[in-house]
């Protein structure tokens, strides 16, 4: 199927969709309390903050190997919460980067983190480091810095393509406790197998919502619910009907795949 | 590289070595290589960056076919140094605030391209006429069933504690296990063929031993 | 179009010193102002995709006239001018790194010499590669430059890269000495479907059922057929249900960032 | 404390030691090893066998270089088949433009080595673009839509294509690919006019691939690396690249597989005798 265009039911869903997620950021931000469970993974990582403070040594934070994209800058977000935590703590964090625009992103995050505790001064700019932006001089050059660093604490978030093992694993090697997340989902099981802590699916766009405990981010999370609802939904009635019409014929597949004006 | 030059296959060795040095740790040797990799990864990336984007998408159609207005986007890309000045930082978040937005703008879109053919698939018959044993899929009913449970495991904003949803949001983290398994054991082989690889290489190409085949 | 040099020159001159002017005096004005401005570049960005990809192809108007997309022409022109854009940074990259390993060699840090020999590296790379492309490649220097370009990337650079790619194998074999452990319910079905994949993949793996029938319901439990059952039916559609759960997050993330709604140190940030 | 780590130190090293003797061992020294043929490659070569004389098999190499190490030893296990056979086989592919040259390479010595004469027997229509339209419109007229060869000689010069106008001709349809691109052909040619298909994808792919197998959509499949070493031992393929590779990889498996099992006898034999805690990552 080429989707080069959207068709009218493809409008009517995003319509749909994206009014359930702004009318509940509205709701939200008038004061409605909401309620989310608990993600272990996520409540972990202020505790691995709390043990690289403990141990004196630095942290390190990965935002994976993505540019200016939706899955990088969700990295970035759980990134300045780390980094917060860092500048209130003294702790340094090391944030590994893949891609030259993201030096600037990353520099202008950390800079606002260290500015919003009041320590300013203590921003170190030397620790955003651009490694490369080749897939495996990437992970050769994190491993080093994990082992000669003698990090305590890696966080991996962002989007990870075969190197995830490459990386987690240099951080076995080097003691820390890892935290690592990736909307990636072929590479979970890699992190699953050499991380303390990992955040599975779509438990990685929760992060922020969950770390800030921010009405807005909340708010969008429970729409976010309600969206995967509808789309459950659907494949529920789709599946039904698939009971009485042969593939193509269900009117539920027409809708979707009909092309526009074809 | 059907027959290369000897040098070219020792210096492939001596990387091949230096950077399998590590597994028993990090050390001088393989310190220095990486060093050498990063610089040879960035003198790539200067390479391919010059010879395939600045030269032939800006440099030919703003000089040589006189499209002046590519100049604006040297002055965008330049935006982003000011990242290095605290008072005019902002010039460079307006940069980035466009690679923000049409980052967004791509999201959005991309939710419909890559989500629709998959909703399309998730759609199988398990049962249709003429309603015997034959027609009946077994296996598309456990798709349904995996796809139902593993999506009920991810909702963040209902206590799991209602019996329905606990019992199926246990089944579905149960089943994603599974799936991570299965997608560990798919993978060895692939990555044991990269080594093979590398093991021929060392083996037959540069210590030159008898190929038994 | 411009085919005269000179007047080619004079209006790139213009274009910066008029793009210098224009940031001069946004400058100028408050950090409410700029805030605003940078909020309108963001939506205007995405904007462009949205109407793109929601404008039908070609849009029947009445029954008379047709009007094709008149986004989709831009598309192709944006995507190289985002490209370009995106070349341009390319220093920052390097700037960091000649920072970070420049540092390492004045201040002569231990380890000094690894940084020369980053430097080295990343000169030989650029130089070699660009002469080979740009050069002359018949004089003697042009034929040397060229064999240095070929050594250092095939020699070097591609063995690397294979090397470091090939690592994985070692780390899988730990990996599931340490962490395949049969600890609880959850870690022991996946510890099976992992073994039992395995098993399905390579013949020794097949040998140990190949007794069992290939037709009939027996033959369901070859490894082989145990391998392809779990991946096709059980991963496909755990990863797909995953993989919606993740799309919706992306979209709702989009959404925030275009709509400015989203929130955090970054994106709050005053000027 | 201190003596645990070392510990943990030595047995890591020792199982990436182990981990290279089991790979080099299989490579130096020739260790035949059966291999058992799995049912959808089975299924494949039984559709290549049974294919009457008057029709050609398509071989569609949607492939390129990143995928070759599992995708062009399926490849020439597949052309080894058909050339020894005497079948008249079409190279083509409108994903990767690298494919029908890549492939080009592997069938010219494999047609030499059985006397097939290029033109005749077998052909190359090279790299088309275009997607779904096109494998429409090439269905429904075969030498209009290739118009000339990868060499650029016109159909109508090609004697191969004295018989071959639409799908009619088409025995089999085998997609060979690294990316998603079998549902074109199940859905224009094997959902319109029923014509087989068959697959050979990489080994990551074949969780995508397996719900078309189980509802019979393909008559076959090639899965990764393992179905080319199936492949190769069926069609008596010598020289194949993927079966001298089994040994090897049959070793790396079976030791993953043998230190799962150790490392789990290890953990009871500690928590009976201690009930010490778990060392190691979550599940």
């Amino acid at each position: 199927m080429n989707l080069e265009h959207a068709n009218t039911f493809h409008l009517i869903l995003m319509i749909v969709i994206c009014a359930t997620i702004v009318l509940t950021i509205i709701t939200a931000k008038r004061g409605r309390k909401l309620f989310i469970r608990r993600i272990p993974g996520l409540s972990a990582i202020d505790e691995t903050v709390g043990r690289a403070t403990e141990m004196g040594r630095p942290m390190l934070f990965s935002i994976g190997l993505g540019g200016i994209d939706i899955p990088t800058l969700q990295a970035m977000g759980v990134m300045s919460h780390v980094a917060k935590l860092a500048a209130r703590y003294g702790n340094r964090l090391i944030v590994p980067v893949a891609d030259a625009m993201m030096v600037a992103v990353c520099e202008e995050a950390t800079r606002e983190a260290w500015l919003e505790e009041g320590k300013p001064e203590a921003h170190r700019p030397e620790d955003i480091r651009f490694l490369s932006g080749e897939q495996f001089a990437f992970a050769a050059g994190m491993m080093g810095l994990v082992i000669r660093e003698k990090v305590a604490s890696t966080f991996l978030f962002g989007y990870f393509y075969a190197e995830s093992l490459l990386l987690a694993e240099a951080g076995q090697e080097s003691g820390a406790i890892q935290v690592a997340g990736t909307p990636a989902t072929t590479q979970i099981p890699f992190f699953i197998v050499s991380c303390d802590y990992t955040i599975i699916g779509d438990e990685y766009y929760a992060a922020s919502a969950y770390l800030t405990q921010e009405p807005t981010l909340l708010g969008s999370l429970v729409g976010q619910d309600i969206s995967k609802a509808i789309l459950l939904l659907m494949i529920v009635v789709g599946t039904i009907l698939a009971f009485f019409y042969v593939e193509d014929k269900n009117p539920l597949i027409q809708l979707l795949t009909r092309a526009v004006g074809g | 590289m059907n027959h290369p030059d000897a040098w070219i296959i020792w210096i492939g060795a001596i990387c091949t070595l230096a950077v399998y040095s590590i597994l028993y740790r990090e050390n001088p040797v393989f310190r220095f290589f990486e060093h050498v990799y990063i610089g040879l990864a960035a003198g790539y990336g200067i390479f391919t960056t010059v010879t395939q984007v600045l030269v032939p998408q800006w440099g030919i159609p703003l000089f040589k076919e006189g499209k002046w207005y590519w100049i604006f986007a040297m002055l965008i890309g330049l935006m982003f140094y000011f990242v290095y000045s605290k008072r005019q930082v902002w010039i460079a978040r307006w940069a980035m605030a466009l690679f923000i937005g049409t980052g967004a703008g791509l999201g959005i879109v991309g939710f419909v391209t890559e989500f629709v053919p998959q909703m399309k698939a998730s759609i199988k018959p398990i049962w249709h006429a003429p309603w015997n044993l034959n027609s009946f899929s077994f296996n598309n009913l456990l798709l349904f069933f995996t796809l139902i449970t593993v999506m009920s495991y991810f909702f963040f904003s209902i206590e799991h504690k209602r019996p329905v949803l606990k019992g199926s949001a246990k089944t579905g983290r149960w089943l994603l296990m599974i799936a991570f398994g299965a997608i560990f054991g798919n993978t060895v082989m692939a990555r044991v063929s990269l080594f093979i690889d590398r093991m021929q290489f060392l083996l037959f190409e540069w210590l030159k031993f008898h190929q038994p085949y | 179009m411009l085919k005269h040099h000179w007047l080619l020159w004079i209006i790139i001159f213009a274009a910066v010193l008029g793009w210098a002017l224009l940031l001069f005096l946004i400058g100028k004005l408050r950090s409410r102002e700029k805030k605003l401005i940078i909020i309108v570049t963001t939506f205007l960005g995405g904007l462009f995709y949205v109407l793109e990809f929601f404008f039908p192809g070609k849009l029947h108007l009445f029954s008379w006239k047709t009007v094709n997309n008149p986004f989709t022409p831009f598309l192709e022109p944006l995507g190289q001018a985002f490209m370009v854009i995106g070349g341009f940074t390319l220093l920052l990259g390097v700037i960091n790194l000649t920072m970070v390993h420049g540092g390492n060699i004045r201040k002569l840090k231990k380890g000094w010499y690894n940084s020369l020999a980053f430097f080295v590296a990343m000169f030989a790379m650029t130089f070699f590669g660009l002469w080979d492309a740009y050069g002359k490649p018949t004089t003697a220097f042009g034929k040397t430059a060229h064999e240095i370009y070929l050594s250092l990337f095939n020699g070097a650079l591609v063995s690397l890269d294979a090397t470091m790619f090939s690592l994985l194998a070692f780390y899988m074999a730990t990996a599931a000495f340490r962490a395949f452990r049969l600890r609880s319910g959850e870690a022991t079905v996946l510890v099976l479907a992992a073994f039992l994949v395995m098993m399905g993949q390579v013949p020794m793996g097949m040998w140990f059922t190949h007794g069992l029938p290939t037709e009939g319901s027996l033959s369901g439990f070859r490894t082989e057929n145990i391998a392809m059952w779990l991946l096709g039916i059980i991963s496909m559609s755990g990863l797909r249900a995953v993989n919606f759960g993740v799309g919706v997050g992306a979209l709702a993330m989009s959404l925030r960032l275009w709509l400015y709604l989203e929130r955090g140190a970054f994106f709050e940030q005053e000027f | 404390m201190m003596q645990e780590k070392r510990k943990v130190f030595y047995i890591r090293r020792a199982i990436f030691l182990i981990m290279a003797i089991a790979v080099a061992i299989p490579l130096l020294v020739k260790i035949s090893m059966p291999i058992i043929v799995s049912w959808p490659t089975r299924d494949l070569y039984e559709a290549v066998e049974s294919l009457s004389k008057d029709k050609i098999v398509v071989i569609s190499v949607n492939w390129g270089a990143g995928t070759q190490g599992e995708t062009a030893p399926q490849t020439a296990a597949l052309i080894y088949h058909l050339a020894s056979k005497h079948k008249k086989f079409a190279i083509w592919g409108w994903a990767t433009p690298q494919g029908p040259l890549l492939t080009q390479q592997i069938a010219e010595p494999i047609a030499q080595k059985f006397g097939l004469k290029y033109g005749v027997d077998w052909v190359n229509w090279g790299f088309k673009t275009g997607s779904d339209q096109m494998v429409r419109a090439w269905a429904k007229d075969i030498p209009g839509t290739m118009k000339e060869d990868f060499k650029h000689t016109p159909m109508t010069k090609l004697p191969f294509m004295k018989n071959v106008r639409d799908h009619k001709d088409i025995g089999l349809i085998v997609e060979i690919t690294g990316s998603a691109t079998v549902g074109t052909y199940i859905r224009y040619l094997y959902g319109i006019y029923g014509t087989p298909i068959a697959y050979a994808c990489t080994g990551v792919m074949v969780p995508e691939a397996f719900p078309y197998l189980d509802a019979g959509q393909l008559v076959g499949m090639m899965r990764g690396l393992v179905g080319a070493a199936e492949y190769e031992e069926l069609a008596g393929y010598k020289d194949g690249k993927a079966g001298k590779r089994m040994a090897a990889q049959s070793f790396a498996h079976m030791l993953i597989i043998a230190l799962i099992i150790v490392g789990n006898v290890g953990y009871f034999i500690a928590r009976r005798s201690k009930n010490a805690p778990a060392e190691g990552g979550q599940p």
